[in-house]
């Protein structure tokens, strides 16, 4: 399993990324930048979270129209994993891999915490290693979480359970729904507020993070045979 | 040479947090005669070409491809001769 | 349009150097040093590197009573961090900053460039940033003022560090009347370097280039380091064209092409463009070297048209570095910036005559001796008085303060002041979990990051009792490193050294004077007594408002070791059952 | 009743780190012509009052009090009877 993680100017998220899948799976990955425009060798592609080009006019905005992200929309519609936490899911929604976009949190000031987040959806390629309406902790470090769609677009999200992950309790940044994560109809592309890389060891405060990166890998092992 | 003056603002249906915050504070400073508050940007970019048509399709595209988000934000722009 | 400058003689006549900062003694030196009258640029950089943020002139005499050595320190007090082995070739590098002023006048921009000008300080040395802390001191809270400039400099504080992805994990917040006019921000960063990586901010090599790097230059913050050491006045505020701003994505930027750079082998020395921008780190190279540095800045990035060679020279633009570079190497070091995004211009090289010269549009603006300029700053050894109020604290009898009647409302008043709430409102808008390390983050005793790939940790903490010091200074600053060393052991560190920041009233004060001497006296008992040096710092002096000076507040960053995360311990009563112990007398 | 449209612009020494970013992102996506781009706020604020003179004086004050910051912004307002 190749992967990738995307480096944007800014994305300082990408060390985490790449400690949580060496601790997790015992693999490598390859750093990509922003500027280059092949991604046919990976199988997993994560955009980490981070301050892509500052967070300047709107955050993911100017990183959803480098080079790479045409490779992101390529490898995506062929199927391929791609996984964006936190800024990350910015880009992504600001690239219409997802639907959406991100407002300011309803109390307009940055906030970090341990978040309670709940598992809407237990069949996507990310989830698998969970239970469904499983209670998870995981941190959250934002300033523009607050998820937003059209109600036409929230009711298809539902329809399709396309809602992963909710905020359960406190809904910390006003995001409709509840939604803290949420994939693309193929289920192939997830974006995510919380931070999976960021609750990897006990010392952190949760290991839960740890099952998105297993359930890739399951994921990937029960498409491809062995490892 | 023209100047283009971009107005991004959030789309009615949308809540504004910024704005609703700023609404609190003018309050607090004793500005009840406030009512809604609505934050947008304005952005101004110098545009380097002679001809007008060509400079409006160029802002036009701007706006669509980066400064504002269609699925939260209206904008609208004038172009200024410099 | 270019400026119509002075001459020497109306400097000289019309005492312009006074509105520098220059004493009439100091300009005196100056003339001697030149054997001429300075010109304005001259004058504006002897004023800029003689001002007390720079020269340090009414605190070096203190500072050298701090015990600075140890088996453990690798770089002390000198350079822009101090570092400390931490063993198997790796090493912490951390520092202190206060940007009090800039923070009273524009207290978000103010704050975000003091985390951004304290995590230059760190990588310019090779070392990657891995944590913040911050230390701040604000008046009364029931102020609209006071609300509007901390929550500026918290949201500062977090623009600048969140964005860069360096965590901050603990600090402290006290509200006070006495600090209403002048609010405190200490900024502290702590980073990690593997020995053979440790750089040091020397321009050696007669002919190698010397580079500038990141940010175009712009008239911010001129005479900001002068500005920094005087008392804030409304024309000191006039006299500032604009407060620097800063910009937290091209640091991230400088930050990966610096390390970066100094990992390709081609720089000899770097610094930031801190305090005195482009005058600062030029003579301190040229003169640790003990070279000289010629600078064209007609080749200088910049932001702003018809700069003066004056306003240049002493742009606090943020976000720039100054290295020099193997000669031969210039195209490579470009490239490097290049990749980053970041501008990059050769604008003079080192050479073997010992001068700072400075050309700009085919004319000599300024030559001084290097060495003079950095190293010959007048020193002054104040008169220090015992002030009255200590001899009247000290009549007091203690046995005849009424003792309180109602327990439980004194409890309630106490738990209800500000400085003891919970700090959460702040320390929940900064991201403290950045970079996956972060064991502990605030809201215990210290903050707590892991060393990725090892077992061991860092601990470290920022304290200081304003209060305890102004009744007692010595005493009050051997406290300070008590209590911060305690909050670094209370997590299962031992500690290694120490960092401050002596925020002081007016020096030439005797009983002003009095207070940084002895306080600083306590500290470097205590920090004897613990093992633990001081191994960099920072003065902010002039904190003053119509005569008042603030409670003498010498802020402590202490920074230790975890041997195992095993031993990492928080706060929190964590089980039922659990014994409680007390400790001490 | 009346609308207050307020421009918020950062003054023209102080760096102004989006327009930066966004400049060069726009010569990226191939837009050569464009110099240099300045963001700003635009800030609409509904004020109930009915005479202008106070509502001018009003907007005057906020401007001055909180939506701009003189240190590093320039600000400038209309007023629209709504
Ligand atoms: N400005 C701040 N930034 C980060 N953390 C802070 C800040 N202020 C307080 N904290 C954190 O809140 C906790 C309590 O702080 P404080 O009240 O100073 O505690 P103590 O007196 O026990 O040291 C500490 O963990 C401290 O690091």
């Amino acid at each position: 399993m190749n992967v990738a993680v995307i480096v944007f100017p800014g994305s300082n998220g990408s060390l985490e990324m790449d400690k949580a899948v060496q601790d997790c799976l015992e693999h490598k990955v390859d750093y990509v930048r922003h500027t280059e425009t092949d991604l046919s060798n990976y199988d997993v592609i994560l955009l980490p979270g981070g301050a892509t080009f500052g967070d300047y006019l709107r955050p993911g905005a100017m990183a959803s129209v480098t080079p790479i992200m045409a490779e992101v929309k390529q490898a995506a519609a062929e199927g391929k994993l791609v996984l964006g936490v936190s800024n990350g899911f910015q880009v992504l929604t600001e690239a219409g891999l997802l639907p959406g976009a991100f407002l300011q949190n309803e109390k307009p000031k940055f906030r970090t915490e341990s978040i309670t987040v709940k598992v809407d959806n237990n069949e996507t390629p990310f989830t698998l290693d969970f239970v469904k309406e499983e209670s998870i902790q995981l941190p959250i470090a934002h300033g523009f979480g607050n998820y937003y769609c059209e109600e036409e677009t929230l009711r298809r999200l539902e329809q399709n359970q396309q809602i992963v992950f909710r905020y359960e309790g406190q809904n910390p940044n006003g995001s409709v729904a509840a939604i803290a994560g949420i994939v693309n109809e193929a289920g192939n592309v997830l974006g995510m507020m919380p931070h999976p890389e960021r609750a990897t060891q006990d010392w952190l405060g949760s290991v839960d993070g740890r099952r998105v990166f297993t359930s890739i890998l399951k994921y990937w092992r029960d498409k491809n045979g062995a490892a | 040479m023209f100047k283009a003056i971009v107005y991004v603002t959030l789309r009615e249906s949308v809540i504004d947090p910024a704005g609703s915050a700023v609404k609190t504070s003018l309050h607090s400073l004793g500005h009840d005669e406030v009512g809604d508050v609505r934050i947008g940007k304005y952005i101004e970019l110098e545009i380097n070409l002679k001809d007008r048509q060509a400079a409006e399709e160029r802002a036009q595209e701007m706006c669509q491809k980066l400064l504002a988000n269609p699925a939260i934000e209206d904008y609208r722009y004038e172009l200024q001769e410099v | 349009m270019q400026h119509k400058e002075p001459t020497p003689q109306q400097v000289a006549e019309q005492k312009l150097y006074r509105e520098m900062g220059l004493t009439d003694e100091e300009y005196e030196k100056t003339i001697e040093i030149l054997g001429r009258q300075p010109n304005y640029t001259e004058t504006g950089i002897f004023s800029a590197m003689w001002s007390e943020h720079c020269s340090y002139k009414h605190s070096k005499p203190v500072l050298s009573k701090f015990p600075t050595d140890g088996p453990q320190v690798l770089q002390g007090p000198g350079e822009g961090a101090g570092i400390v082995d931490i063993g198997d070739n790796q090493a912490v590098v951390f520092k202190m900053e206060s940007h009090n002023r800039p923070s009273a006048v524009e207290p978000y921009e103010g704050a975000a460039t003091g985390v951004g000008g304290i995590l230059r300080d760190v990588f310019s040395m090779g070392a990657r940033p891995i944590a913040l802390v911050n230390s701040l001191r604000f008046g009364d809270l029931n102020s609209e003022r006071t609300k509007y400039l901390f929550e500026g400099a918290v949201a500062g504080i977090a623009g600048y560090g969140n964005s860069i992805g360096v965590p901050t994990v603990a600090g402290e917040v006290v509200f006070d009347p006495i600090y209403q006019e002048n609010p405190l921000v200490n900024a502290m960063c702590v980073g990690l370097i593997d020995h053979d990586q440790i750089q040091k901010g020397v321009a050696k090599g007669i002919g190698n280039p010397v580079i500038y790097a990141g940010a175009a230059t712009g008239r911010d913050g001129i005479h900001g380091a002068t500005f920094s050491s005087e008392q804030l006045s409304e024309e000191a505020i006039a006299k500032v064209p604009a407060v620097q701003a800063g910009d937290p994505f091209l640091e991230s930027m400088l930050l990966e092409a610096t390390l970066e750079l100094i990992n390709s082998g081609y720089v000899v020395g770097i610094q930031d463009m801190g305090a005195a921008g482009l005058t600062s780190s030029s003579a301190e190279m040229a003169s640790k070297a003990g070279n000289g540095v010629e600078l064209n800045l007609d080749w200088v990035p910049q932001r702003e048209k018809d700069m003066s060679a004056y306003e240049m020279m002493l742009s606090e633009s943020q976000e720039r570095m100054l290295v020099v570079a193997k000669e031969g190497t210039e195209n490579e070091v470009n490239k490097i910036f290049e990749k980053w995004g970041l501008e990059a211009a050769v604008i003079g090289r080192v050479t073997d005559d010992n001068m700072l010269r400075v050309l700009h549009q085919g004319e000599v603006k300024a030559e001084i001796p290097a060495d003079k300029l950095a190293d010959d700053a007048p020193v002054y050894h104040m008169s220090s008085t015992t002030p009255a109020y200590y001899e009247e604290f000290g009549k007091l009898d203690p046995t005849q303060i009424e003792e309180a009647t109602d327990y439980n409302q004194t409890l309630r008043d106490l738990l209800a002041s500000p400085n003891i709430a919970s700090k959460e409102w702040a320390y929940s808008q900064f991201d403290s979990t950045a970079r996956s390390d972060t064991a502990v983050g605030p809201g215990s005793d210290a903050g707590v990051v892991v060393i990725h790939g090892t077992r061991k940790a860092i601990a470290m903490s920022a304290d200081c009792n304003g209060g305890y010091v102004y009744l007692d200074p010595y005493h009050g600053g051997a406290i300070a490193v008590a209590e911060s060393t305690r909050n670094v052991v209370c997590s299962g560190a031992t500690p290694l050294a120490i960092t401050d920041n002596l925020n002081f009233g007016n020096p030439q004060k005797p009983e002003i004077f009095w207070q940084l001497e002895q306080s600083a006296a306590g500290i470097g008992a205590a920090c004897r007594a613990l093992n633990a040096p001081v191994i960099s710092g920072n003065v902010s002096l002039y904190n003053e408002n119509e005569g008042v000076a603030i409670y003498p507040t010498p802020t402590i960053g202490a920074v230790g070791l975890i041997q195992d995360i095993d031993h990492i311990t928080t706060q929190s009563f964590k089980a039922e059952g659990d014994t409680i112990l007390l400790l001490g007398e």
